[in-house]
C-alpha cells in the first residue's frame, strides 16, 4: 500500500522519467513514419498525450496550458490550409519538397506534414485539457482531507 | 507452420485474457486482464513481422507497449484511490 | 472566388485559433471575433455576388478529382443561405458584446471563439458538396453549441445540454452509419454524383437511404418526432447563443433536406414529408400555447416554423420548394430578433416569464416595436416577410392539390397569432412590473437595442426584397428538382474518366 | 398621387407617436390632418368622378402586386372611413381627458387603423385587400385593448383578434382559391366565375366577411369591443372596420355572385344577423351595447342585400352604408357623450336626459330616425330603395327578401324607439346630473346630426354619387336614385307598416322593466375554447416534451429503426456469405459476446473496461483484414477513452441504478430493433450492382500526387485534410469545452429534488471539487 499523502512510489517516479523519453523519440518517429507507414500527427499527438498523463499520475506538473497548444496547432492547420492560395493554387493544395534529413535519411515532405503538426499539437492539447480539467494530479496527491472538504462543500452551496 | 501456431497461441491466450475481462469478477482481474490481452496482441503482431520481414505493423506494437503501460498505470492507481476513499 | 469561399470557411476557423491565444484580453479578442464574423459575411455577400453574375463555382479542394476528394459548390442556394445565415451570426454577436455590460454571468473569454467555429461549421455545411464534409461540418457545429449552450456552467444548462449533446451525437451516430449505406450502394459520398447515381439504385435501397437521412436531418431541424431535444434545451441558453441557435441550426437541418432530397429524386418521400410537416406545424405550436414564458414559447415555435418547410419540400413541385427556401431565408432572421428580443426582456426584467413580467408596452415601447414585427411576420400578417414565405407555401399546396397540408397550415398560423397576442398580453400590457437591478449600462443597452433593430431592418429588408428573392428562390427550386444542372457544374459537362461506370 | 395618402398617413403615424407623449390628447388633431387630406382627395375624387390607379409589383410570379384605385366605388367609401375619422379625431380630443395616459400612442395607433382601412377600401388586387384587412385586424387588437391594465380590455381584444384574423386566414384561403379559379390581376375587373374553385372560394370569402363585419354567429366579438373608449366604438364599429366585410362582399360580388352558393349563404349570414342583433339591441341595457347590437343587425340587412346582388338591391346597399356610417357615428359619439357627462351608460340610471342634453337629444332623434327611416332623414330613401330592391326581385327570392327585409326593419324601428325612449325619456322624471358640455365632443356629434337631415335636401347630389358607385359593383344599377318623395306606392306603404308597427313593439317592451343584463351568447364559448385549446395544447406538450431522455433516445432510435423498413425488400440473400476466415468469425463472435456483456456488468468502470475489450476485438478484425493504420488508431483511441473513463468516473456514482423490469424489457427490444436495422441496411445497400470500387485510383494517386504510400494518411492529410481540419477543430472545442465546464466551480448545485433529466443519476456532475 502506497502511502497517500506522498503520491506514487519512487519506483513509479523513476519509471516514468525513464519512459518520457523513449516515448517521446518513438513520437516522433511514429509522425514522421506516417506518411509511408501507420502513423501520423494524430498518433504521434496521442503518444505524447500517453506521456502526460503517465507524468501526471507520477505527479509531475502539466509542462504546457492547454489552450496555447490548441490555438497554436489551429493557427498551423489553417496557415497550411491557405498558404497555397499565396501562390494562385487551390487552398489545401499539397506542396511536397524533397530533403535529407539526419537519422531519418530521405525525406519528402510536404505541406501535409505541417499539417500534421497542427494536429500532433492539437490531440496533445486536447488531453492537456482533459488532464486538467478533470484535475488529474489528484490522482497523484490526494486531497489532503476529504472529509474536511465535503463538509466545506457543504456549507458553502 | 511454427508462426502460424504461435500466432494461433497468441490470440487464445489474448482470448482468454478477454474472458476473464468480461467475467471479472474484480475490477482489478479486468485491469490485468486487459494488460495480457493487449500484450499477447503485440506478441502476435511481433511475431507475424520477424516471420514476414515486414515492418508495416511494427510501429503499432511500439505506441500499444507505450500506450497500454500507460493506461494500466491509470487504472491502477485509480482502484488504488477507490479503495482508500 | 475560390480565395473566398476558402476564406468563409477557413477564416473564421483561423480567427477562432487566434481568439483563442488572446481570450483574456477582452476588447482584443471581441475585435478579432468582429472581424472574423465581419470578414466572413463580406465574403458570404460576394459570393452571392458572384454566383449571380458568373453562375455556380466549384472547388476542388487541394485539386482533387471529385471521385476522391471534396468539392466545395457555392451555387445560388448555398451562396443566399449563406449571405443570410453569417450576417445573422454577425448581429448577434454585435448584441452579445453590448450585453457583456450587463449582469450575465459566465466565461465570456470563449463564447467569440466558439461562435467563430459555428461560423465556419454552418459555411462548411452549406457550402459542402460532399456528404462526408457535411458530417464534419454537423460535428463542428455541435460540439460549438454544446460550449455555447453550457459556458455558463448552470445547472439547468448543464443538464438540457446533456439532452442536446446525447441525442445530437446519437444523429451524428445515424449519420455515419448512413453514409455507410450510402457509400456501400454507390461507391460515392460526392452530393453530385450522388444525384447521379443513387435514382438509379433498387426502389427499396433507394428509399431506405431517403427514410435515413429524412432521420438523421430531421433530428437536426426538429422535426415531429425528433424535436424533444429542442424546447428542453434552447430556452436554458443564454439569450445570444439560442438567438444563433433559433436563427440557424435546426434551419442548416432543413437547408441539407431540401439539398439532399430533391437532388437524389426522392419525390415518392413526399407524403411521409408532408406528414411530418403537419405533425411538426401542429403539435410544436401546441406546445408554444401551453408555455408560459417567453423563451420556451419562442423555442416551441421554431418547431412549429420547421413544419411549413417540410411542407414545401414534401410537394416536391417547384412553387413548393421555392416557398420552402424562401421561407428559410425569412427564418433565419426572424427567428434570431424574436429571441433577440427576449433576451431585451430578460435583461429588462432579469427573466421572461408571462406571470411575472408585465406593462413592457408603457415603459419600453421600443421593446414592443421590435416585438411586434417579427411576431406578425411568425404569424405570416402582411406586409411582414412572414406572410410573402407563407403564402408561396400555400400557394404551392393548392396548386399542389394537397389541401389537408393547407387547411393544417393555415389552422397552425392561427395559433401562432393567439400565442404571440399570449405573449403580447403577458409581457406588454397589464400592469408595469419594475425592471430588474442593477440594470445595465446605457451603453450596453445602446448596444443590444440597435443590434436588434439591425436584425429587425434584416428581416424588413426580406420584406422589400421578397421578388428578386422569390425570383431566386424558384430558379434555385427548379434546379434542385432538375438536379442535372447541379450534377453538370459539380462534375462539369466532359468528363471522361469520372464518369460512373 | 394615391400613394401619398398612405405615405402621408404613414408619417402623421410617425410624427404621433413620437410626439404624442407631449401633446397628449390634442395628437388626435395632428392625427386628423392626414385624414382631412385624404378626406379632400376623395371628395374631389367623388365629385369629378375620375378613376386613379397606382399599383407596383411585390413579387410577380406569386400575383403579389399592390395596387390602388380610386373610383367612384372606392372614393365613396374613402370620403366615408377619411371624413368620419377626421370628426372622431376631434371628438376623441374632446372625450379624453387631459390627464390620460398613453394617448399620443393611441392616436398613432387610430391613424394607423385608419390607413388601413383607406387601403383596404382602395384595394385593387386581392393581396392589397387582404394586407389591409389584416392590418385593421391587428390595430384594432391594440384600439380595443387600449386600457391595457383591464383583464376585461384583454380578453375582449384577444376575442376580436382571434374571431378577424382567424377570418383573415379564411380570407387568405378564399384568395388564393379565387386566383386560380378567377385569373384576373385586378379586383375591378375579376369576371364571373363558377365551378368547385369558385364555390370554394365564395364560401371562404363569405365567411371572412361574415367575421369581419360582425355577422352571426362571428359577431361576437363586436359587444366585447365596446370595452374600447368610445371614439373607437364610433370609428371602428360603426363607420369603417364593420363595413370591411361589406366591402369585400361588395368587391368579389361581379366575381362570386353567380356560384350556386353565393347568395343562399350571404342571405342567410345576413338575415339571422339582421334578426339576432335586433333581438339583441332589445335586450341590453348597456346604451353603448344596444347600438353595437344594432349595428350587427344593420350590416346584415347590407350583406342581405349585396348578396341579392341585382341592381336595385346593390344601389340601396350603399344608400344604407352610407346613411347608417353617419347615424351611427353620431349615435355612438352621443352615448359616449352621455358617458362622460353622466358617468354612466346604463339606461336604467339615465333619466330625463332630454331636457338636461338637449342638443345631444336633437342629435339623436334625427339619427335615431334616420336609422328607423323614417322621412325627412336619409335613412329614409335608403330603406326605400331596399324595400324596392326586394319587390324588385321575382319568385322565391322576393319572398324571402321581403320577409327578411321587413322583419329586420320593424325590429329595427322598435330597437330604436326603444333606444330613444329609455335612454332620453327613461327614468323617475328627475333628470340624471349632468356635466357641462364639451363643445369638441359635442360638435362632430352635431355636424353628422346636421348630415343626415340635410341630406335629405340634397338627395339629388348624394344620388350623383352612390350611382356611379353602385354602378362600379353592378352596372345595372344605373337606372335608380334615391327619391324624397316617392307617392304612395307598394314600397312606402310597406315602409310606413313596417315604421308603425316597430314603434309599436319599442314602445311595448321599453315600458318592461328588465334588471339583469344579459350575457352575450357565444362570447364565453369562444373565451372557453380559446382556454381549451390551450389546455389542450398542455397535455400534448406534456405528451411529447415529457423532459426524459432516455425516452428521446428510444423514441429516435425506433424512428431510425422503422426507416430501414424499405431495406428489408431489398436485401439480395444469395450475397451474404460467412466470413473471409476463421479469426475474422471467432473476432466476430468475441466482439457480440463482448457487447452483450457489457451490458450485464454492474459497475461503470466494468462496463467501460468491457466496451474497451470489444474495441481490441475490433482493432483484430481490422488486422484481418489488412489495415495497419486502422488498427493503430483504433487501439490508441480505446485506450485513452479507456483512461478518460477513469479520470472521469470520479464524478459519477461507481455502480450504475436498477431498473424497473417493463423498462429494461423496452429498452432491450429497441436495441435489438436498431441492431437489426443497422444490419439490414448495410446488407441492403451493399448489394450489387454497384460501381467499381475507386480503392484502386486512391492509392495510386496518392503516391504519384500525394507524394505518400500510406494512402489513409494521404486521406488524411491531403486528399480530404479539409475533413481533417473540420475534425481536429471539434478536438479544439472539446478541449476549451471541458476546461470551461470543468474547470470552474459551479453556480448552482443540483438540487435532490429537482427532477433529474440526465441519463444516470449522477452525484457530483457539476463538478464541485474545490
Amino acid at each position: 500500500m502506497i502511502d497517500q499523502t506522498t503520491g506514487p512510489s519512487p519506483i513509479v517516479s523513476l519509471g516514468v522519467r525513464a519512459a518520457t523519453p523513449l516515448a517521446l523519440v518513438i513520437a516522433v518517429f511514429v509522425f514522421f513514419a506516417g506518411h509511408n507507414r501507420p502513423g501520423g500527427g494524430f498518433a504521434a499527438g496521442l503518444l505524447i498525450g500517453a506521456v502526460l498523463v503517465l507524468r501526471s499520475i507520477a505527479g509531475f506538473p502539466l509542462p504546457f496550458r492547454a489552450i496555447p497548444l490548441l490555438a497554436t496547432g489551429t493557427i498551423i492547420a489553417c496557415t497550411v490550409a491557405l498558404a497555397p492560395m499565396l501562390w494562385g493554387n487551390v487552398f489545401l493544395d499539397q506542396v511536397v519538397v524533397e530533403q535529407t534529413l539526419p537519422l531519418l535519411g530521405k525525406v519528402k515532405s510536404g505541406s501535409a506534414l505541417v499539417f500534421d503538426i497542427g494536429v500532433t499539437l492539437i490531440v496533445s492539447g486536447l488531453i492537456v485539457a482533459v488532464l486538467d480539467g478533470f484535475r488529474a494530479d489528484h490522482l497523484a496527491t490526494p486531497p489532503p482531507d476529504l472529509a474536511n472538504e465535503k463538509t466545506n462543500a457543504e456549507n458553502s452551496s | 507452420m511454427i508462426t502460424s501456431i504461435a500466432i494461433a497461441l497468441f490470440v487464445v491466450s489474448s482470448l482468454c485474457a478477454m474472458i476473464r475481462v468480461i467475467r471479472g469478477p474484480g475490477l482489478a482481474d479486468r485491469v490485468i486482464a486487459l494488460d495480457v490481452a493487449l500484450v499477447a496482441l503485440m506478441g502476435a503482431i511481433a511475431t507475424k513481422a520477424a516471420s514476414t520481414g515486414s515492418t508495416t505493423y511494427l510501429p503499432i506494437v511500439a505506441v500499444v507497449a507505450i500506450v497500454g503501460f500507460t493506461a494500466t498505470v491509470v487504472m491502477t492507481r485509480f482502484l488504488e484511490q477507490g479503495s482508500s476513499s | 472566388m475560390n480565395a473566398i469561399i476558402a476564406l468563409a470557411i477557413v477564416g473564421p476557423l483561423a480567427a477562432s485559433g487566434i481568439g483563442l491565444l488572446v481570450r483574456e484580453r477582452h476588447h482584443l479578442r471581441d475585435a478579432i471575433t468582429l472581424m472574423g464574423l465581419s470578414a466572413t459575411a463580406l465574403a458570404a455577400i460576394a459570393l452571392l455576388i458572384d454566383v449571380q453574375r458568373n453562375g455556380t463555382t466549384v472547388v476542388r479542394v487541394g485539386g482533387w478529382d471529385p471521385e476522391l476528394g471534396i468539392v466545395l459548390v457555392a451555387d445560388q442556394f448555398a451562396a443566399l443561405i449563406l449571405v443570410v445565415a453569417t450576417l445573422t451570426i454577425l448581429v448577434v454577436d454585435i448584441f452579445a458584446i453590448g450585453q457583456r455590460g450587463t449582469a450575465s454571468t459566465g466565461d465570456q473569454t470563449v463564447v467569440g471563439p466558439m461562435l467563430l467555429v459555428l461560423t465556419a461549421g454552418v459555411s462548411l455545411a452549406i457550402l459542402t458538396g460532399d456528404l462526408f464534409t457535411l458530417f464534419v461540418a454537423f460535428e463542428l457545429i455541435l460540439v460549438s453549441s454544446y460550449v455555447l449552450l453550457t459556458h455558463q456552467g448552470r445547472a439547468a444548462q448543464l443538464r438540457s445540454g446533456m439532452t442536446y449533446v446525447v441525442i445530437n451525437l446519437l444523429a451524428s451516430t445515424l449519420f455515419l452509419l448512413g453514409l455507410a449505406y450510402v457509400y456501400a450502394a454507390t461507391r460515392t459520398v460526392n452530393i453530385a454524383l450522388l444525384a447521379e447515381r443513387i435514382p438509379e439504385l433498387d426502389d427499396g435501397v433507394r428509399l431506405g437511404i431517403g427514410l435515413w437521412f429524412l432521420v438523421v436531418f430531421g433530428t437536426k431541424a426538429a422535426m415531429f418526432p425528433l424535436f424533444s431535444w429542442l424546447p428542453d434545451s434552447y430556452p436554458t441558453a443564454p439569450t445570444t447563443v439560442t438567438a444563433v441557435f433559433a436563427g440557424l441550426l435546426t434551419k442548416i437541418g432543413v437547408y441539407v433536406m431540401i439539398r439532399f432530397h430533391t437532388l437524389t429524386g426522392m419525390d415518392d418521400l413526399g407524403p411521409v414529408i408532408l406528414v411530418a410537416a403537419g405533425l411538426t406545424m401542429l403539435v410544436g405550436v401546441a406546445g408554444a400555447l401551453a408555455q408560459n414564458d417567453v423563451k420556451r414559447i419562442l423555442s416551441f415555435h421554431v418547431v412549429s416554423q420547421i413544419g411549413y418547410m417540410l411542407m414545401g419540400l414534401g410537394l416536391f413541385s417547384v412553387a413548393g420548394v421555392a416557398g420552402a427556401v424562401l421561407f428559410l431565408v425569412h427564418q433565419i432572421p426572424v427567428k434570431t430578433v424574436m429571441f433577440l428580443v427576449g433576451g431585451l426582456i430578460e435583461d429588462d426584467q432579469g427573466n421572461s416569464s408571462l406571470d411575472k413580467v408585465g406593462g413592457l408596452a408603457a415603459r419600453r415601447p421600443i421593446i414592443a416595436v421590435l416585438f411586434a414585427i417579427p411576431a406578425l411576420s411568425l404569424a405570416g400578417i402582411p406586409p411582414f416577410s412572414g406572410f410573402v414565405a407563407k403564402l408561396s407555401l400555400i400557394d404551392a399546396g393548392i396548386n399542389a392539390g394537397s389541401v389537408a397540408i393547407v387547411v393544417v397550415a393555415l389552422v397552425a398560423s392561427m395559433f401562432t397569432l393567439l400565442s404571440m397576442s399570449k405573449i403580447w398580453l403577458g409581457v406588454f400590457w397589464r400592469e408595469p412590473t419594475p425592471p430588474s437591478e442593477p440594470a445595465s449600462s446605457k451603453a450596453s443597452k445602446r448596444t443590444m437595442n440597435g443590434a436588434t433593430m439591425a436584425a429587425v431592418a434584416g428581416t424588413l429588408a426580406v420584406v422589400a426584397l421578397a421578388g428578386p428573392l422569390w425570383n431566386m428562390s424558384e430558379e434555385i427550386a427548379r434546379d434542385l428538382l432538375d438536379g442535372q444542372t447541379y450534377i453538370d457544374e459539380v462534375l462539369g459537362t466532359d468528363r471522361g474518366g469520372v464518369a460512373s461506370p | 398621387m394615391l400613394w401619398s395618402l398612405l405615405v402621408v398617413h404613414l408619417l402623421g403615424v410617425a410624427v404621433v407617436s413620437m410626439v404624442g407623449a407631449r401633446l397628449a390628447r390634442w395628437s388626435f388633431l395632428v392625427a386628423a390632418l392626414p385624414m382631412a387630406f385624404s378626406a379632400t382627395v376623395a371628395a374631389i375624387a367623388l365629385v369629378d368622378q375620375t378613376t386613379t390607379r397606382a399599383e407596383f409589383t411585390w413579387v410577380g410570379p406569386l400575383d403579389l402586386t399592390i395596387a390602388l384605385r380610386l373610383d367612384a366605388f372606392s372614393s365613396f367609401i374613402a370620403l366615408l372611413v377619411s371624413g368620419i375619422g377626421v370628426l372622431v379625431c376631434v371628438y376623441a380630443a374632446g372625450y379624453f381627458s387631459a390627464s390620460a395616459q398613453g394617448l399620443g400612442r393611441f392616436a398613432a395607433t387610430l391613424l394607423g387603423f385608419s390607413a388601413a382601412m383607406l387601403g383596404l377600401v382602395l384595394a385593387d388586387t386581392v393581396w392589397t385587400m387582404f394586407l389591409s384587412w389584416e392590418l385593421t385586424s391587428i390595430t384594432s387588437f391594440l384600439l380595443v385593448g387600449h386600457q391595457r391594465t383591464d383583464p376585461v380590455a384583454r380578453t375582449a381584444a384577444r376575442r376580436a383578434l382571434v374571431i378577424t384574423a382567424g377570418g383573415g386566414l379564411v380570407l387568405l384561403g378564399g384568395f388564393v382559391v379565387l386566383n386560380d379559379a378567377a385569373p384576373g390581376r385586378y379586383l375591378s375587373d375579376l369576371e364571373p366565375v363558377t365551378g368547385t374553385g369558385a364555390t370554394v372560394a365564395a364560401i371562404l370569402i363569405l365567411i371572412a366577411a361574415a367575421t369581419k363585419s360582425a355577422q352571426v354567429p362571428f359577431h361576437i366579438w363586436l359587444p366585447g369591443a365596446m370595452k374600447a373608449p368610445t371614439p373607437v366604438s364610433a370609428y371602428l364599429h360603426s363607420a369603417t372596420m364593420v363595413k370591411a366585410g361589406v366591402v369585400l362582399v361588395a368587391v368579389a360580388s361581379p366575381a362570386l355572385a353567380q356560384t350556386s352558393v353565393w347568395t343562399p349563404l350571404g342571405v342567410t349570414f345576413g338575415t339571422a344577423s339582421m334578426v339576432w342583433g335586433a333581438i339583441g339591441a332589445l335586450r341590453h341595457l348597456d346604451a353603448k351595447l344596444i347600438l353595437a347590437w344594432g349595428t350587427v343587425s344593420q350590416l346584415g340587412l347590407m350583406i342581405v342585400l349585396l348578396s341579392f346582388g341585382s341592381g336595385k338591391a346593390v344601389f340601396a346597399a350603399i344608400s344604407i352604408l352610407f346613411a347608417h356610417a353617419i347615424f351611427k357615428a353620431a349615435l355612438f359619439m352621443i352615448v359616449g357623450e352621455i358617458d362622460i357627462r353622466t358617468g354612466t351608460r346604463d339606461i336604467r340610471e339615465l333619466s330625463g336626459l332630454y331636457r338636461s342634453m338637449p342638443l345631444a337629444y336633437g342629435v339623436a332623434l334625427v339619427s335615431s330616425l334616420s336609422m328607423a327611416g323614417v322621412p325627412p332623414m336619409l335613412g329614409f330613401p335608403a330603406k326605400e330603395a331596399a324595400v324596392e330592391a326586394a319587390l324588385g326581385l321575382s319568385g322565391g327570392e322576393r319572398t324571402v327578401a321581403l320577409v327578411a327585409i321587413i322583419g329586420g326593419s320593424v325590429l329595427t324601428v322598435a330597437y330604436t324607439a326603444r333606444f330613444i325612449l329609455t335612454v332620453f325619456h327613461g327614468g323617475n322624471g328627475t333628470p340624471t346630473a349632468v356635466a357641462p358640455r364639451r363643445w369638441l365632443m359635442a360638435a362632430p356629434a352635431a355636424f353628422l346630426g346636421a348630415c343626415t337631415l340635410f341630406g335629405f335636401a340634397f338627395l339629388g347630389n348624394i344620388t350623383d354619387w352612390v350611382r356611379p358607385a353602385a354602378v362600379t359593383i353592378n352596372n345595372k344599377a344605373e337606372v335608380y336614385s334615391l327619391i324624397r318623395w316617392p307617392g304612395l306606392t307598394d314600397a312606402f306603404l310597406i315602409s310606413a307598416g313596417i315604421v308603425a308597427a316597430g314603434a309599436a313593439l319599442g314602445w311595448a317592451i321599453s315600458r318592461r322593466a328588465t334588471d339583469t343584463a344579459p350575457r352575450t351568447i357565444g362570447a364565453d364559448t369562444v373565451d372557453m375554447s380559446i382556454d381549451g385549446s390551450i389546455t389542450i395544447a398542455r397535455h400534448i406538450a406534456a405528451r411529447v416534451q415529457h423532459g426524459s431522455l432516455p425516452g428521446y433516445v428510444l423514441t429516435m432510435v425506433a424512428v431510425a429503426a422503422l426507416a430501414t423498413i424499405p431495406f428489408i425488400g431489398a436485401i439480395d440473400f444469395d450475397m451474404i456469405t460467412g466470413a473471409d476466415n476463421a479469426a475474422q468469425m471467432v473476432l466476430a463472435i468475441f466482439v457480440a459476446a463482448s457487447a452483450v456483456a457489457s451490458t450485464q456488468v454492474r459497475t461503470r468502470l466494468g462496463a467501460a473496461l468491457v466496451l474497451g475489450s470489444v474495441g481490441f476485438a475490433i482493432a483484430g478484425l481490422f488486422v484481418t483484414s489488412g489495415a495497419p493504420d486502422l488498427v493503430l488508431t483504433q487501439l490508441l483511441v480505446e485506450t485513452v477513452i479507456v483512461v478518460g473513463f477513469v479520470l472521469g468516473l470520479g464524478r459519477l456514482t461507481t455502480t450504475f441504478p436498477r431498473h424497473g423490469a417493463l423498462w429494461q424489457t423496452t429498452r432491450i427490444g429497441v436495441s435489438l430493433m436498431a441492431a437489426a436495422a443497422v444490419a439490414v441496411g448495410l446488407t441492403a445497400s451493399a448489394r450489387g450492382p454497384v460501381p467499381a470500387s475507386n480503392v484502386e485510383r486512391l492509392s495510386d494517386e496518392a503516391v504519384s500526387e500525394g507524394g505518400g504510400k500510406n494512402v489513409v494518411n494521404v486521406i488524411l492529410t491531403d486528399i480530404r485534410a479539409l475533413d481533417t481540419l473540420g475534425e481536429i477543430v471539434v478536438l479544439v472545442v472539446v478541449a476549451v469545452g471541458v476546461l470551461a465546464l470543468l474547470r470552474r466551480r459551479p453556480e448552482v448545485v443540483l438540487s435532490p429534488d429537482e427532477p433529474s433529466r440526465l441519463p444516470e443519476p449522477t452525484d457530483n456532475l457539476t463538478g464541485a471539487d474545490r
